[in-house]
């Protein structure tokens, strides 16, 4: 039986020129199923879940044709009141950042019961204690303390939960998910999924499920639509479509896909190491005139080292100081002790004065493409800037900067422009050309390509990879994806809570993991058992 | 009944010895009594006590009338009537005079006592009438003991009203109950003397900050009477019905300017005489007032309807023809073209048109004019600076004074000429100060006013200061509740009545 | 999401700026140009002297010769609104620009450095808690009122909150990854404040400058309504309107026209400052989902 | 939480002790001798130094300072060198008229500026919009002054609604002080209700695009819901921030307001002990308004946590 069919539709900018965000979609849903919606960011998956809920920014985005029939029933056509009506009683929504969806100044309790105010007249007792059952059916525990908490109080993992609760709370027939877990880690992620599927499998929802993890469609989606820039481009049950791609556009996606399937080591270039980390510790807050801030030791005795040529693979979950260890190898903060040697010279304790001739030495690329590089900058500008610092004539440094473009594939006609004419791909091109201006021996790369989509991800890989060879480069590589890691790391080190748990070649780590973390870690990556890149289930 | 009045500015200070401000001496006159008053005529007429002056003009005696008391019920003696005149001695210049030639000043009796001089000074009793200033208000001993330069705690008088201390604010509200125990003199009200017969419970003194919000109290019946109305919002109550206004100080007030003898240019009295003569009264006063009913042009330095009403020399302040004369004066002169320094305060609104109108016309004739704006009580502090004018000190500035304090040349503090002595400007004039003396000690009217006469010549001439016209503001009340106030050189409360209608 | 990002990172970018730019700031913009005009060319646009007195023509109604009438000192009003505007727009820019180019070296410094931070603050607040009509009044009445004493009193208590906003910024945009990453290309610290921090604060500091540029015009004004201000022989704006409140009954003309200019002035500045605000903070402006 | 007064209150001492510091230096480097207004005119040199001799003023400027801190930390703010009243009993006497003042604007203000905010926000670039924009332009560019005369002449004279002047305190007479503090505060509140209409306006339209308000739509609530329930209170921290601010240009405004309608508040007590160079009243004055504007701010800064659970300290 049918919930929501989509019919035609197309949403359009609200302004004079009225560019299409959305062309001519059609899809459907039927009770009990779950549908995932794919494509790379930016392809409308959104803007369609928006126009579902009636939800389209006001005076910016809005529907020029088509139906959706919820139950049959053309909500294009409902006024506002009855819209509203519809809204968490027979239809739900999820959205992506469980941090920001929910009212920071309101109890959670509250913000659930507030659905069951809003429409039905349950007697206040009746209510309450529908809350707490939703509440034990999300997989809370300590419910009590739960409903009485403020989101800030709350793990991401729970606020979801919390989130999904109050969608669900009223029983609608339709819940659309929009990448309910992509902020969350691979565990959290897993038991979310795994929670979504027995309510609607409990309920007989009907789920349309957005992201652009394809290991997450490969577990839970029963079909597949697969969007591009504002078009349906496939769609077929999961299989099929995985298996037997029929479009590029989909054959494309699908190969970006990095495989876990774990790389061989490559033999480093020299005998001496380029990075040594030797009981390293880092302590945050404390001190301080009148105010004693709580300390977090975010890393813990972490001792590493890395050759020149080779690329060492951090891995963990959030927060369990990935970061720290990296803005401690650049010396953007002082450590609390332990030592970093770059090619044999302690610059652990340096000052800012001491440590200005290393800095070169050292180069970082940041995880966010949009805020890395000074948008008020040319693209010039930002490259020159490190040489210039360090003494290079300003027309040597512009030739250079030529030339470093063309080696991370952009045309030398994006020297004048800014950042912010550039994707997020290109952007993050330009901040590895930035780094390498510095010809650094250490290039350090934390969550480098985290931000972009998988077919972007793979080109930047693929840059980073090729320019190692070229140059010989020592790469720490920040990351929590394990798929990437497999791709690019000849080592990786596994951290947890501020350590690191285990420590190997890639092929060990992640092919025959030791420590109980890892192991939990690797189970949790979802789409485990399909080789995307060869449209097939991986080989036993 | 309580009479709700709006002063011309808020009371600060109380003790009527230690300061000249106007407001202090109309809040001391109705608490206070004096033992001799001026009536309208300028006769010096007795108020808390008789007087007799001996044949030879050297001893004073003064019997105090009977029932006299204070207002916290204490009797009135001659022990209290000699500390506030020692007091007061202390701290005004006639009263300085008088002690400069006092042989003695004992009680002689329960209720009189003797003022005995080394050399007959008819100005005596003169001084001690005077209203104007620093006037010699009786006190208990106790409070006149107070160091003259150290300011009295208390106010306790004999005169009409009790000051009521709880209700007081300072600058901003003064109340008064009327004194059940007064004593009232036989003599029919005249001026500040005579019967001082209350007829309200109250009166409330209130300060307006602005006065168009006192005139709209006015008008909304919020207030009975306001003690002087800018001329120029006279029209606004005009058509009040149950509103009257009338100049009831119709001496009036004299505006003047003051040049500083000390530093060029105006060390030389031509230049002074050029800058006089560029000056012209009739300009000053329209500024400054406007309606042409409530100002007099008037050349005499003592102002025009007082004894000495002399005009010898003030023609061009007068007529306004001196400007020709000025510039050719400044020209022949050593005039250098240095900036004078005018000051020109910003914050008191009947001083702020004078400087404006000087300026001008000094910039006419040739002056280079500096004009700078500060607030009063920078005026005050900058005007005592003996500093060059380039470092702080200054070249002229106005003021205005109420016609009794500077028609009697003995009060008129301009005129002294002993040099760092002397009033701001410190002019060094042997020739004024003779004359000054000798009037003082003339023995007839005669030849105090010849002297009068040639003291004016000598101002005009030599220009101690330049007299810019005399003018007159206008009281207004609801004359619908009030009745029976009266025209007095300040503002009395005693035989007003009101009438709660 | 990525567009979002897109947005609020780059402020300057979006093509919407003509569209952004209404009707009302334009007509501001223009009356604040006729105005400063005026002001520039008083001499060739008044008809009069400005502090040329005609006792005859005291408090005249509004006639050939004297277009708006004129005062208690017979000046011709027109001539005085025209001439006002000069020095009620020197005090407004001026103070305007001190309390920017002071506010923007301490908040800029005070924001990097740690150390200088904690003193200059505690400074700022102090001076921040004195309210500024009375610091005004203080300062005016003690030093004498000139248009620089006017400037300064007015300036000092607005430094204090341009320090404050630039500080935020500079506190905000020191954790964004790019000035890490001119710290690790060897960047000097005061490179770092002047080409990739300072720039961030001039969006939301010409917002702030409308705002102390109307406030300091608007300070004037009540300045010398207190008796504080500006000498009556150099108009301004504020005390052409406390001379005249005498006659706010009788004459209110004399006090309505200085004080249409007035807030025509300030109404157009703050009108700009929205509008600034609008197309440099597009957050402020269209909604968003 | 109580750790975190301690804190704030001691944060508040260097400021105060800046404050002190600034207008001492202020009052005392700059001209004007309060000996001089003391003596009055006819005053010579030495009646002058003796003046000052008693006032102490011929003291070192440090050991001036230090005797004036000193005093007051016993509670003793002097004398007022023209009246000779305790500085403390002046001010305690002047202070009421002025805080039932500010209270009442800052209530009047919020009740009025803040739904006006939200609707402007909510129908943003309506006429509604333009119109609550177009006053609050208006509140900020109209002198106080102007403001009181045409209230007056309109409400008071006119229409016969209330008092010209004056100020009645609540205690004696309540008829008659509501009446005379309507006019006052509305004058008053024209720039205050300005300030926080605006900020309201903008603050929630941030609030408006945030993702929760997607969230509260989404569950289908009333957008009056929406409105009050959900954004408003995220929305309320700047506006908080504003009111302790603007607070500063509220103590402004009083100095004119309390001439305009003739209330015998702290405002025109400094104007007055300013121009009378009543150093021991100016002193205790303006550092009393900056403990009072140090005051509120810190009130405001615990009102934060209480709007927003995030803001612990
Ligand atoms: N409020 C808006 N105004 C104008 N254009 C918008 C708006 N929201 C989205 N768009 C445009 O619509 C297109 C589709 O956006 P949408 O958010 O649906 O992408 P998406 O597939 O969800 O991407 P992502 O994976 O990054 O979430 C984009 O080009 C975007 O720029
Ligand atoms: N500046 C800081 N001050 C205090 N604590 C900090 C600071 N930066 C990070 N932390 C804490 O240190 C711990 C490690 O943080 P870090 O950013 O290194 O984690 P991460 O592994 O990079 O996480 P993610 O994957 O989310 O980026 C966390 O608990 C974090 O809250
Ligand atoms: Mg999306
Ligand atoms: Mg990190
Ligand atoms: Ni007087």
């Amino acid at each position: 039986m049918t919930v929501l069919s989509v019919e035609n539709l197309t949403v359009a900018i609200d302004d004079a020129k009225g560019a299409e965000v959305v062309r001519g979609i059609s899809l459907e849903i039927a009770a009990g199923e779950t549908v995932c919606l794919v494509g790379e960011s930016g392809s409308g998956k959104s803007v369609t879940s928006l126009a579902a809920m009636g939800l389209l920014p006001k005076g910016s985005l809005k529907t020029t044709s088509g139906r959706i029939l919820l139950d049959g029933e053309d909500l294009l056509t409902l006024r506002p009141n009855e819209l509203r009506e519809r809204r968490a009683t027979r239809m739900s929504m999820i959205f992506q950042e469980p941090m920001t969806a929910l009212n920071p100044v309101m109890k959670v309790g509250d913000q659930i019961l507030e659905v069951l105010t809003a429409h039905t007249r349950m007697p206040s007792s009746e209510a309450e204690a529908k809350v707490t059952d939703i509440l034990g059916q999300v997989g809370l525990p300590d419910i009590e303390r739960m409903a009485s908490s403020y989101p800030h109080q709350l793990s991401g993992g729970q606020r979801q939960r919390i989130m999904i609760a109050m969608a669900l709370v009223l029983e609608p027939r339709l819940l659309i998910a929009d990448e309910p877990t992509t902020a969350l880690d691979v565990t959290t992620q897993k038991q979310i999924l795994k929670l979504i599927k027995d309510l609607q499998t409990g309920h007989g929802t009907a789920v349309l499920f957005i992201t652009h993890d394809m290991g997450v469609v490969a577990e839970i989606a029963d079909r597949v639509y697969v969007m591009n820039q504002g078009a349906l481009v496939e769609d077929g049950p999961v299989r099929d479509v995985m298996s037997n791609p029929t479009k590029d556009y989909t054959r494309k996606l699908l190969s970006s896909v990095p495989s876990l399937d774990p790389r061989a080591p490559r033999p480093p270039r020299s005998k001496k190491p380029t990075l040594v980390v030797s009981d390293l510790n880092k302590v945050y807050g404390g001190g301080g005139f009148l105010k004693r801030g709580a300390e977090t030791h975010a890393v813990k005795d972490v001792s590493l080292e890395l050759m020149s040529g080779r690329t060492l693979g951090v891995v963990g979950e959030s927060g369990s100081g990935k970061s720290t260890l990296a803005r401690c190898v650049m010396r953007m903060i002082d450590i609390t002790s332990g030592g970093v040697k770059i090619g044999g010279q302690e610059i652990g304790q340096f000052g800012r004065r001491a440590m200005h001739p290393y800095r070169k030495r050292l180069q970082m690329v940041f995880q966010d493409p949009y805020r890395s590089l000074n948008p008020r900058l040319t693209v010039e500008q930002s490259i020159v800037e490190g040489p210039v610092n360090y003494g290079m004539p300003r027309k040597e440094a512009r030739a250079k900067a030529a030339e470093l473009l063309d080696l991370v594939g952009l045309p030398t006609n994006a020297l004048g422009r800014y950042p912010h004419m550039f994707s997020g791909g290109q952007r993050q091109r330009i901040a590895v050309a930035r780094a390498l201006a510095m010809e650094p021996e250490l290039l350090v790369a934390d969550e480098a390509v985290s931000a972009l989509d998988v077919s972007v991800q793979a080109q930047v890989l693929d840059l980073l990879d090729e320019i190692q060879d070229r140059t010989g480069i020592a790469i720490l590589f920040i990351t929590h994806d394990l798929r990437v890691a497999a791709q690019v790391c000849d080592e990786v080190a596994v951290m947890h809570r501020g350590r690191v748990v285990e420590m190997g070649t890639t092929r060990d780590v992640l092919g025959n993991p030791q420590h109980e973390y890892t192991q939990s870690l690797l189970a949790a990556a979802p789409g485990r058992d399909w080789d995307f890149a060869n449209f097939r289930p991986v080989a036993a | 009944q309580t009479i709700t009045a709006v002063m011309h500015s808020g009371l600060r200070v109380l003790d009527p010895v230690i300061t000249t401000a106007h407001i202090t001496r109309d809040n001391a006159s109705m608490i206070f009594d004096t033992l001799v008053s001026l009536n309208s005529d300028f006769e010096v007429v007795p108020q808390m006590a008789e007087y007799e002056v001996s044949e030879d003009g050297l001893t004073y005696t003064f019997t105090l009338r009977d029932g006299l008391t204070w207002h916290d019920g204490g009797e009135v003696t001659p022990a209290d009537c000699i500390a506030s005149m020692k007091r007061w001695m202390e701290r005004d210049g006639g009263g300085q005079m008088i002690a400069d030639k006092m042989e003695s000043l004992e009680a002689t009796g329960d209720n009189s006592f003797e003022l005995v001089l080394t050399e007959p000074f008819p100005y005596t009793l003169t001084a001690m009438a005077k209203v104007s200033g620093l006037a010699l208000f009786m006190m208990p001993e106790r409070i006149a003991s107070t160091p003259s330069d150290q300011a009295i705690e208390e106010l306790i008088g004999s005169g009409p009203f009790k000051f009521v201390q709880e209700e007081f604010q300072p600058g901003v509200r003064v109340v008064f109950e009327k004194f059940e125990d007064y004593v009232v003199t036989p003599e029919p009200a005249d001026w500040f003397s005579g019967a001082k017969e209350v007829l309200v419970d109250r009166v409330e003194w209130v300060t307006m900050p602005d006065a168009q919000t006192a005139i709209n109290a006015l008008v909304n019946g919020e207030i009975d009477y306001m003690e002087s109305v800018p001329v120029d919002l006279l029209p606004l109550l005009e058509t009040v019905e149950g509103v009257e206004t009338q100049v009831l100080n119709d001496l009036g007030s004299v505006t003047i300017g003051r040049m500083n003898f000390l530093h060029p240019p105006f060390d030389d009295p031509q230049i002074r005489r050029a800058a006089m003569m560029a000056l012209n009264q009739e300009d000053v006063l329209t500024a400054l007032i406007g309606n042409p009913e409530y100002y007099q042009v008037c050349g005499a330095i003592f102002g025009c309807g007082t004894p000495y009403e002399f005009t010898d020399g003030s023609e061009t302040l007068t007529t306004g023809d001196g400007v020709e004369q000025a510039t050719q004066l400044l020209e022949e002169s050593d005039y250098d073209g240095t900036p004078i320094v005018l000051m020109q305060p910003t914050d008191v609104v009947t001083l702020t048109a004078q400087p404006i109108v000087a300026a001008q016309a000094l910039r006419n004739v040739g002056f280079n004019v500096d004009m700078q704006p500060m607030d009063w009580q920078t005026l005050v502090t900058r005007r005592a600076s003996q500093a060059a004018p380039s470092d702080g000190g200054w070249n002229i500035f106005f003021t205005n004074w109420v016609v009794p304090e500077v028609s009697n040349p003995l009060a008129n503090v301009m005129l002294n000429g002993r040099g760092d002595e002397a009033w701001f400007g410190w002019p060094t004039d042997e020739e004024m100060n003779q004359m000054l003396a000798d009037f003082g000690a003339a023995e007839d009217e005669e030849t105090r006013k010849s002297l009068a006469e040639q003291m004016q010549a000598h101002v005009m001439e030599n220009v101690n200061y330049v007299h810019l016209g005399q003018y007159f503001s206008p009281a207004a009340w609801r004359s619908d509740v009030l009745s029976g106030v009266e025209t007095a050189p300040f503002p009395v409360f005693w035989g007003v009545s009101k009438d709660e209608g | 999401m990525a567009d979002k990002l897109i947005r609020g990172a780059f402020p300057l970018s979006t093509g919407k700026l003509a569209a952004r730019v209404g009707f009302a700031p334009t007509v501001s913009a223009i009356v604040l140009l006729l105005i400063v005009l005026g002001a520039i060319f008083a001499p060739y646009v008044a008809p009069h002297d400005p502090i040329m007195q005609d006792p005859t023509a005291r408090l005249a109604a509004p006639s050939a010769e004297y277009p708006l009438g004129t005062d208690n000192y017979g000046r011709d009003l027109l001539s005085r609104v025209i001439y006002g505007a000069r020095v009620s727009l020197i005090i407004g820019i001026g103070a305007t620009l001190f309390a920017v180019v002071l506010g923007l070296t301490i908040g800029l410094v005070s924001g990097f450095f740690r150390l200088a931070d904690a003193i200059v603050m505690r400074i700022m607040d102090g001076l921040m808690a004195i309210p500024s009509v009375l610091l005004a009044i203080a300062i005016v009445s003690l030093m004498g009122a000139s248009i620089w004493t006017v400037m300064a009193a007015i300036t000092i208590p607005e430094i204090p909150r341009v320090v404050r906003l630039v500080r935020s910024i500079v506190l905000s945009a020191r954790e964004e990854p790019y000035v890490e990453a001119a710290l690790s290309l060897g960047t000097s610290m005061p490179r770092i404040l002047w080409r990739h921090l300072m720039p961030n604060t001039f969006a939301p500091l010409t917002v702030q400058a409308t705002y102390v540029c109307a406030s300091a015009i608007l300070t004037e004004a009540i300045l010398s309504f207190l008796g504080a201000g500006v000498s009556t022989e150099t108009p301004t704006w504020g005390n052409i309107m406390a001379e005249a409140r005498l006659y706010f009954q009788l004459k209110p003309s004399l006090i309505l026209w200085p004080g249409l200019a007035l807030s025509l002035c300030i109404l157009s500045i703050n009108l700009l400052g929205d509008a600034a605000r609008d197309v440099l903070d597009p957050r402020m402006g269209k909604r968003e989902a | 939480m109580p750790i975190f007064l301690v804190r704030r209150f001691l944060a508040a001492i260097p400021v105060l002790l800046t404050v002190a510091v600034f207008v001492f230096l202020l009052l005392r480097l700059t001209p004007g001798d309060p000996a001089a207004i003391i003596a009055g005119d006819m005053a010579t040199p030495e009646q002058l130094e003796r003046i000052r001799a008693t006032l102490g003023l011929d003291q070192p400027i440090i050991v001036q300072f230090g005797t004036w801190i000193v005093d007051i930390l016993r509670g003793d703010f002097g004398t007022s060198l023209i009246s000779r009243q305790p500085v403390l009993n002046l001010v305690t006497d002047r202070m009421w008229p002025t805080i039932w003042i500010g209270l009442i604007t800052i209530a009047l203000s919020v009740i009025i500026a803040v739904p006006m905010g939200v609707l402007a926000a909510w129908k943003q670039g309506s006429w509604i919009d333009h119109l609550v924009m177009t006053f609050s332009v208006l509140g900020f560019s109209v002198p106080v002054f102007v403001t009181g005369y045409l209230l007056i002449t309109l409400f008071a004279l006119d229409l016969q609604l209330f008092p010209v002047q004056g100020y009645t305190p609540p205690s004696q007479d309540f008829g008659s002080f509501a009446a005379r503090v309507v006019l006052p505060s509305f004058t008053l509140a024209s720039i205050y209700i300005a300030l926080i209409a605006r900020m309201t306006r903008a603050s929630l339209l941030n609030v408006l695009g945030e993702d929760y308000v997607r969230t509260a739509r989404a569950k289908g609530l009333t957008e009056r819901r929406v409105l009050f329930r959900h954004a408003l209170r995220n929305a309320a921290v700047p506006v908080m921030t504003v009111i302790g601010t603007g607070f500063a240009l509220l103590i402004s405004g009083v100095v004119v307001t309390e001439s305009v309608f003739n209330i015998p508040g702290l405002g025109r007590l400094t104007v007055d002990s300013i121009f009378a160079r009543d150093y021991p009243v100016i002193q205790a004055l303006i550092l009393l308004t900056a403990g009072i504007y140090v005051l509120v701010n810190l009130l405001i800064d615990i009102s934060y946590s209480f709007l927003d659970p995030r803001i612990r300290y």
